[in-house]
């Protein structure tokens, strides 16, 4: 047993506000009261110091075939971001696209335990596992790209609902997947004719359904195999000057349902002059706010080198035409595809200004921040060991007036930002890191320090910039044991990997075989991803 | 009297065949001990199919027999293996790769 | 008897996994849907249980651990190479080996498409997974490449001849073009074979650009090639549904090397702005794609990696095998799945000869013959389960169809890694 | 700014001087072979400065033996041709390397000068921001280049090889002047965005390939140009006389009369910006 | 005092900080070299008809030239960096890019710089070249003849101009021949240029008039003619006066080509040396007439 002592504890999934307690773990697990046993427990004084649960990050970009190929493109980002090998640990490199183990390292350092790949293309989810299997400490899971599937929008175009359903579920449980994602749907698929969609009712080529079709039955999908997140979603017109208004309108598509937009910064602008955009965040954040349905990430742009990586392929043939230099697009049969841009964000920049100050004006103008995650959308907007620094402008606003006033002036005029007096309690950050993101996921044993829950957790030592104070926590510990003290990893163990097995009429299985034949390259029989493959795992419990 | 040609080596189904039965294995020596030449090149040099040539590079030099293949006249193609090798340098102008194609090479009859 | 269906054949990039194998008395009886080429992945497959051998003569596989880890271990400047005809396992062995011994890890990539990965590097990659190919494709062009000896199923399976939901007709919905300094069997399945002069791939590319972009070109022929014709091609390449180009060794190991392939790169990407177009490498080993990705994921570096100062470094011609070999860096070799003595120049393959060099593979070859060290190992996708990627970057399951006795390449990686003296130790201490 | 021609390849009493041991194939890192490293340390001091002799973290004076006192001045004698990284970075002071020198030499340096006695490795003076690097003898691969994913080479100051150079000489360079009185090989000029490369003896093939501007002078012979330059007319580059005079000045044995014109100019690469140029002496 | 027989007022010539920039013009032959220099600086008598004043200084040798070419350096004076840019920019422009063969060359090593190059370049509509060595950074500009090669920059330094003194005579002849003896000992000082023409001025000016509107008049104080009419100040006999005024690039050279042009100017006929000041009110430099001459 192991005792955190006398900490002052931000736990608001049980509604605690900084209160002084005592945590005590056990066989990874958050020890209830009555089962405490003082007795020989290793005990770790934080008097004056500040305790969370380990942090949760919703949406983020650390392994798989397009985060590799992103690595692989750029040996520039690793040149002179090298840590060396130290006693056991990995030695790795790379800023924006560090290698596996020092991805993990990174988060835990950071007092992260639990991460979320967000985007996986079902075809090549064994690289993902295989990746996770070299990704230590954190426990982290999938989530599994659906928006562009063909047999899903044949099934959606026949009517055949239950069976789209079915697939869902068997294509969860091949892939070992967490949770259903939708990126751009329908205009990924149009992407292989060389277009795109533009609005939720432009027609799929070749489909004959809709953007809206494809939210519509994924919510209800999702609603109806009962899985512990939502259906995760990026949607149209990401980085466009009327993505604003697309995403009040994918709100209102949704129709109640529950669903959670992922980086919604890059989704919530309306046009300016000539090629500028202009943030559309107060629009967006009252669509978000009347919507109790919805959670969404934020995205946060942080100025500063970041590779661009989505499976939205147009959007990434789009940017490369505006930036230029290096593009990788990647084409994946009959489900999805996917691109890499590397950009360097600047503040002398007016676009991508405005693009960080839209990100922070949704943060302040979404009331409940129990419905708003902290992310960067590592790598796209910002590496994620910069969350510090996100958490930072939430809770200090002269320092967000600071950099406001550093920012390009097309940006500042007539912004809305500098009104914004919001500052974040350490409340509020615990629950934007931690408690908010699990509960989105449904993770119900992360983020809080209640009897039963994972004993993931993070010992900061309170300072006046918060940025310094979350970049190096006191103490992290994974599953009850440390694993970092003053900022440096103590040990380095293996997380869990987090899956999802819906269940579903077999039947639907001869269909898939069928349709593999038609339009696969691999054999139905080799493409599910195996539980022995996984290593440490364990499956998250369907709700149906 | 030597005659200057580019040579480039590559994959032969007999190679890749003789691979698996060992590379000490007749087959496989045989399918890499072998040099294509256009006809038009064989007669400029005098040789027939069957002969035995030397080939000679800065590298090093071997000796190939010859098989009439449909090339363009001044190339010459080595199946992939130790006895290519002998005739390639290891520069590899910076990148890790030797010239496998493109070398120029001198045929001598052995 | 017992069939096993799905196998997935090793041999190459293409990692045709439809493979069907019958097993008769712990022996294959009959393999089909198999090519030439795969064939004796499975018919002269090695899995008689053999011991290793230090200095030739037979050793229990301890005496053969420890051998190997002194080895290493008094090596300043030791070299891992090879890596990909072995599974991911193994090769992520392979890089936890370099990693703890500060070793320089190489892969055959360097000798085959380490060139593409430089151009990668520069240009990035418009591609696609083979699914793709088969179901869109409308022009293929196949560069540098003669998969009707090096991938044969090739064109069944992805792209010349195989059908899928937007290629009903297969051939008849196809336009393939080959461009080669040679006709082969590749060129005579084409319906435009462009004969290149040798060493003139970039020449004629660079006039395919032009003509892409409506540069205007006063030349009449380059590299062997008439203008008019690359003129036509370019307007193909504009006008088509999906196309893809499918690019070999011709572009990487001739001179221009990367640049060639750069240039093969920036015009597909270009081609997007018109249709759309990808790319994608004829990987040859079954699984030097996974060599790719797995170095990738662990060090940030595809190829030519060191760790001789603890951590990744990217060098190509410096930390690639030819050079360090050639340039008496390594002093010391361990070679996974490969054969560097067959297959690389004779001043590389010398030095091999003259070091102290281990050698893990399942079957006898050139190297072994050298080597100080040797560990017959199980073979993956024969008589071991794991992990390859295919040439498009699919990862792919590798099925056992028999027993084993023989360790695999993870196995006996591991074991020389509990075999050596921890070398943090050694590095903390000088700090 | 030091004399080009008559650089001080003696030792003198001012210098630190580094004799290597031993002869050793074992690839070695020694970046801290640099004057900024050195400034105001003793003997001993820069005895203890670390390197790496293949995976061995070691220390300069396992692998040298160390004269002098501290200066801006260091002289490396001995075979060092396995050494990389020498004056890597360096920002000032002047290092002469009384021998062949491995990859990396001078590389991302910004200032001070850099002397080759014998031949320099891959990567000379690649990235490189300012100084001088003068070579008596050739040198490899990738002279003032980019290493891979870097979008820009050398961005300014000069290097001078006597000698013959290796494939992609200027990879990418944005600024600067490299003159070579050799041989240039493949891709000279490659992906140039800006800058001089001034060749001297013959060019190697494909020149300029990818070039967005910059200036590629072939003094020599030349190859066949690739189809995307195209031939723009003759003149008398007036820029070139300035180069000319700089040169001369900085001691290199050049005239003017050697040098005049015409030469014919050649612009490209017409895949790119198109705002490149080769000059061919006529 | 009185030097070779003439005599030399007790007085001294009051000169003014200037802005001073020097341009190495350069060509195919020194004839054409001369020609843009000429041009350039032509018209520059006068900061207060022309701009800025202006003139060239003896021709270089191609060794000495930052091209190998024959080069003219040529000085120009204005009282600002902004008026130094505006009248480079339109004399460069004007005079030095448009002769044939000509490149121009800073001339100046000091760090302040106007821009010149720079803004000429878009001369070159798009086609224009930049190149930078050591610090200097050239314009390629394309022109009919080839290229037209300008330094971006140009140095400008303070300066002095103004520096002066007249010559008064028996005659207009023995004038003129003592102002030409003068101007030729002045100009082999370099860094210093008389900027009237031949580098003599007949028609001297004060700072006062009878008409509204009009600043400066007739140096009716030193016109013979007006004798009788208005106050002269002319010793008895003069019937001819002639002005030498000097600009240079610093005080001393101002220096240097008083003391070569005074003595040079006491020949047969000349009555009187003087020199023109406002009382030390308004310049920064006063040059001693008995003090240059003693040396």
């Amino acid at each position: 047993m192991r005792g955190i002592l006398g900490g002052r504890v931000y736990d608001p999934a049980n509604g605690i506000d900084g209160e002084v307690r005592d945590i005590w773990m056990r066989d990874g697990r958050i020890v209830p009261a009555d089962e405490i046993d003082p007795q020989g427990a290793e005990t770790f004084d934080a008097t004056g110091l500040v305790v969370m649960p380990g942090g949760v990050d919703i949406h983020s970009h650390i392994v798989g075939a397009k985060v590799n190929v992103g690595r692989k493109l750029r040996p520039e980002d690793h040149r002179g971001s090298e840590r060396e090998r130290r006693g056991g640990y990995w030695s790795g490199s790379g800023y924006t696209v560090p290698t596996t183990h020092l991805t993990g390292y990174l988060y835990a350092e950071m007092g992260y335990t639990t991460v979320m790949e967000a985007a996986t293309a079902p075809l090549v989810a064994r690289h993902t596992h295989e990746e996770f299997a070299d990704l230590p400490i954190v426990d982290k899971g999938a989530f599994i790209t659906m928006g562009n599937n063909h047999f899903l929008m044949r099934a959606i175009k026949e009517g055949r609902r239950e069976e789209a359903r079915d697939y869902v579920a068997w294509l969860l449980r091949a892939s070992k997947g967490y949770a259903i994602k939708i990126v751009n749907p329908g205009g990924v698929e149009n992407w292989k004719w060389g277009g795109n969609v533009e609005e939720l009712d432009d027609e799929v080529i070749g489909f004959e359904v809709t953007p809206r079709q494809i939210l519509e039955t994924l919510g209800w999908i999702n609603d109806e195999l009962g899985l512990p997140h939502v259906p995760h979603i990026h949607g149209i017109n990401l980085g466009r000057g009327r993505s604003g208004r697309t995403t009040v309108e994918s709100i209102r598509a949704l129709n109640g349902r529950r669903a959670h937009l992922c980086h919604l910064q890059f989704l919530s602008y309306r046009a300016g002059k000539g090629a500028m955009h202009l943030s559309d965040a107060a629009s967006v954040a009252e669509a978000v706010n009347t919507a109790s349905n919805l959670t969404v990430d934020v995205g946060q742009l942080v100025f500063g080198p970041a590779t661009t990586m989505t499976s939205d392929g147009p959007l990434q043939h789009n940017l490369h035409k505006t930036m230029g230099g290096r593009w990788v697009n990647d084409d994946v049969e009959s489900e999805t595809g996917g691109g890499i841009v590397p950009v360097t964000y600047e503040p002398t920049n007016p676009i991508n200004s405005v693009m960080w100050l839209t990100g922070l004006e949704l943060f302040l103008l979404i009331d409940d921040p129990w419905r708003v995650s902290l992310t960067t959308d590592h790598p796209n907007a910002g590496v994620f060991v910069h969350y510090p620094q996100v958490i930072k402008l939430l809770m200090d606003s002269a320092y967000r007036a600071e950099m406001f006033a550093g920012i390009h002036r097309r940006a500042r005029k007539g912004a809305l930002l500098p009104e914004l007096e919001r500052e974040y309690s350490l409340y509020d950050i615990a629950i934007v890191t931690r408690a908010g993101p699990a509960r989105s996921l449904g993770l119900r044993n992360k983020g809080h320090l209640g009897p039963g829950a994972d004993a993931d957790a993070t010992v900061y030592e309170e300072k006046a910039d918060k940025e310094e104070m979350f970049a190096r926590p006191r103490y992290v510990f994974k599953d009850g044991g440390l694993v970092v003290r003053d900022g440096e990893l103590v040990a380095a163990p293996q997380g869990r990997t987090l899956h999802v097995a819906p269940a579903y009429d077999s039947a639907i299985e001869e269909r898939i075989r069928e349709h593999f034949r038609e339009a696969y390259t691999v054999s139905f029989d080799n493409y599910s991803v195996s539980e022995e493959e996984l290593g440490r795992n364990e499956t998250v419990p369907c709700d149906a | 009297m030597s005659v200057e040609f580019r040579l480039i080596t590559g994959r032969t189904r007999e190679q890749a065949i003789g691979l698996h039965k060992g590379k000490a294995s007749q087959p496989y020596l045989d399918a890499t001990h072998q040099v294509e030449m256009s006809g038009e090149d064989m007669s400029r040099v005098g040789i027939d199919e069957g002969a035995r040539v030397r080939l000679r590079t800065p590298a090093g030099s071997g000796e190939f027999v010859v098989r009439e293949g449909d090339l363009p006249p001044g190339l010459l193609f080595v199946p992939m293996g130790a006895a290519a090798n002998e005739l390639i340098g290891a520069d590899t102008a910076g990148t890790g790769m030797p010239s496998f194609k493109g070398q120029p090479v001198e045929v001598e009859p052995a | 008897m017992t069939t096993h269906e799905d196998v997935t054949c090793t041999f190459c990039g293409c990692l045709c996994d439809d493979i069907s194998v019958e097993v008769e008395d712990g022996d294959i009886a009959a393999v089909k849907r198999v090519c030439a080429n795969g064939r004796g992945v499975f018919a002269e497959h090695c899995s008689d249980a053999r011991r290793p051998t230090v200095g030739g003569r037979e050793v229990d596989f301890d005496e053969a651990i420890a051998e190997a880890a002194r080895i290493l271990d008094q090596a300043d400047s030791p070299l891992i190479y090879g890596l990909s005809s072995s599974a991911t396992e193994g090769q992520r062995k392979a890089v936890e080996l370099a990693d703890v011994l500060g070793a320089v890890v190489d892969t055959t990539s360097s000798v085959c498409h380490g060139p593409t990965g430089l151009a990668l590097q520069e240009i990035g990659e418009p591609s696609c997974t083979l699914g793709e190919v088969r179901n869109r494709a409308d022009l293929i062009v196949f560069w540098g490449c003669n998969p009707s000896a090096s991938h044969v199923r090739h064109f069944g399976r992805y792209s010349v001849t195989a059908k899928g939901t937007l290629t009903p007709r297969g051939r008849q919905d196809r336009t393939v073009y080959v461009a080669d300094v040679r006709p082969t069997g590749t060129s005579k399945t084409a319906d435009h074979f462009l004969q290149l002069r040798v060493g003139s791939d970039y020449e004629v590319l660079s006039t395919l650009r032009l003509l892409v972009r409506g540069e205007s070109v006063s030349a009449e022929e380059v590299g062997g090639v008439s203008v008019a014709e690359l003129g036509e091609l370019a307007e193909r390449m504009k006008s088509c549904r999906f196309g893809v180009a499918f690019m070999g060794m011709g572009l990487t190991m001739s001179a221009g090397r990367n640049v060639n392939v750069a240039e093969l790169f920036s015009l597909v990407a270009e081609l997007n702005d018109h249709t759309r177009f990808s790319v994608i490498p004829m990987r040859g080993h079954g699984n030097v794609a996974g060599s790719d990705q797995v170095l990738t994921w662990l060090s940030g570096y595809p190829f030519a990696v060191s760790y001789a100062r603890g951590y990744p470094q990217f060098g190509p011609g410096e930390f690639t095998a030819v050079d360090m070999l050639a340039r008496g860096e390594a002093d010391a070799a361990l070679i996974l799945a490969s054969d560097p003595v067959a297959h690389f120049p004779r001043a590389a393959a010398e030095r091999l000869a003259a070091i102290p060099t281990i050698v893990l593979d399942p079957c006898e070859n050139l190297t072994a013959g050298v080597a100080r060290v040797v560990f017959p190992t199980a073979t993956y996708g024969v008589d071991a389960v794991g992990t390859a990627y295919r040439m498009d970057n699919v990862a792919i399951r590798l099925r056992a169809v028999l027993p084993t006795e023989r360790p695999t390449d993870e196995q006996v990686l591991e074991a020389i890694i509990q075999a050596l003296p921890k070398r943090a130790a050694q590095l903390e201490a000088v700090k | 700014m030091g004399c080009l021609s008559c650089a001080a390849l003696a030792r003198t009493s001012t210098e630190v001087t580094l004799r290597r041991r031993e002869s050793s194939s074992i690839p070695i890192e020694a970046e801290t072979i640099s004057p900024d490293r050195f400034r105001g340390l003793s003997e001993t001091q820069i005895a203890r400065l670390p390197a790496y002799y293949g995976r061995r973290l070691v220390t300069l004076g396992d692998l040298f033996e160390i004269e002098g006192v501290h200066t801006d001045q260091i002289g490396v004698e001995g075979d060092v041709s396995h050494v990389k990284k020498i004056g890597y970075g360096m920002t000032r002071g002047s290092l002469t390397i009384r021998g062949d020198a491995g990859p990396h030499t001078g590389a991302l340096m910004s200032g001070g000068e850099l002397t080759i006695d014998g031949d320099a490795g891959d990567w000379l003076g690649a990235q490189m921001k300012g100084g001088v690097i003068n070579v008596m003898g050739g040198a490899g691969n990738f002279v003032g280049g980019a290493y891979p994913g870097e979008a820009r080479g050398m961005n300014r100051g000069l290097i001078v090889v006597r000698g013959n150079v290796g494939q992609e000489a200027g990879l990418r360079m944005r600024r600067g002047l490299i003159v070579v009185l050799g041989a240039t090989g493949d891709f000279p000029g490659a992906h140039m965005i800006a800058g001089t490369l001034l060749a001297l003896g013959r060019l190697g093939p494909r020149p300029g390939a990818g070039m967005k501007r910059g200036t590629i002078v072939a003094l020599g012979e030349a190859p066949e140009l690739l189809p995307a330059f195209r031939y723009s007319g003759t003149f008398e580059p007036v820029f070139l006389r300035f180069y000319i005079q700089h040169l001369i000045k900085e001691g290199l044995m050049l005239s003017q009369r050697q040098l005049a014109g015409p030469y014919l100019r050649y612009v490209g690469d017409f895949n790119e910006l198109g705002k490149g140029e080769i000059l061919v002496h006529v | 005092m009185k030097y070779q027989g003439v005599e030399i007022e007790d007085t001294f010539a009051e000169a003014f900080e200037m802005w001073g920039s020097r341009l190495i013009i350069t060509a195919a032959t020194p004839g054409w070299a001369e020609t843009a220099a000429r041009v350039a600086t032509g018209l520059a008598t006068s900061i207060i008809g022309c701009g800025c004043e202006a003139g060239v200084n003896r021709p270089l040798p191609p060794e000495r030239t930052p091209d190998g070419r024959p080069g003219v350096p040529a000085l120009f004076f204005t009282t600002s960096k902004e008026a130094m840019e505006a009248q480079l920019l339109t004399r460069v422009g004007q005079g030095v890019m448009t002769s044939p063969t000509s490149a121009c060359f800073n001339g100046l090593n000091v760090r302040e710089r106007v821009k010149v190059g720079s803004r000429l370049r878009y001369f070159g509509d798009g086609f224009q070249v930049s190149k930078y060595v050591e610090g200097r950074r050239l314009w390629r500009i394309p022109v009919m003849d080839g290229e037209f090669v300008v330094e971006e920059g140009m140095g400008v330094r303070p300066a002095v101009g103004g520096g002066n003194f007249f010559i008064m005579a028996e005659t207009q002849e023995a004038g003129l021949a003592a102002a030409e003896a003068a101007v030729a000992a002045m100009v082999e000082v370099p860094d210093a240029i008389m900027p009237f023409p031949g580098g003599i001025v007949r028609s001297g000016s004060k700072i006062s008039s009878k008409y509204k509107g009009q600043h400066v008049s007739s140096n009716t104080p030193y016109c013979p003619t007006l004798r009788g009419q208005t106050e002269v100040e002319l010793p008895e006999g003069a019937e001819a006066v002639f002005e030498i005024v000097v600009d240079g690039l610093d005080e001393g050279a101002v220096r240097k080509a008083l003391q070569a042009g005074i003595p040079a100017a006491c020949g047969d006929g000349v009555l009187r040396i003087s020199a023109g000041n406002y009382g030390g009110k308004l310049g920064k430099y006063q040059y001693h007439l008995h003090k240059l001459v003693r040396g």
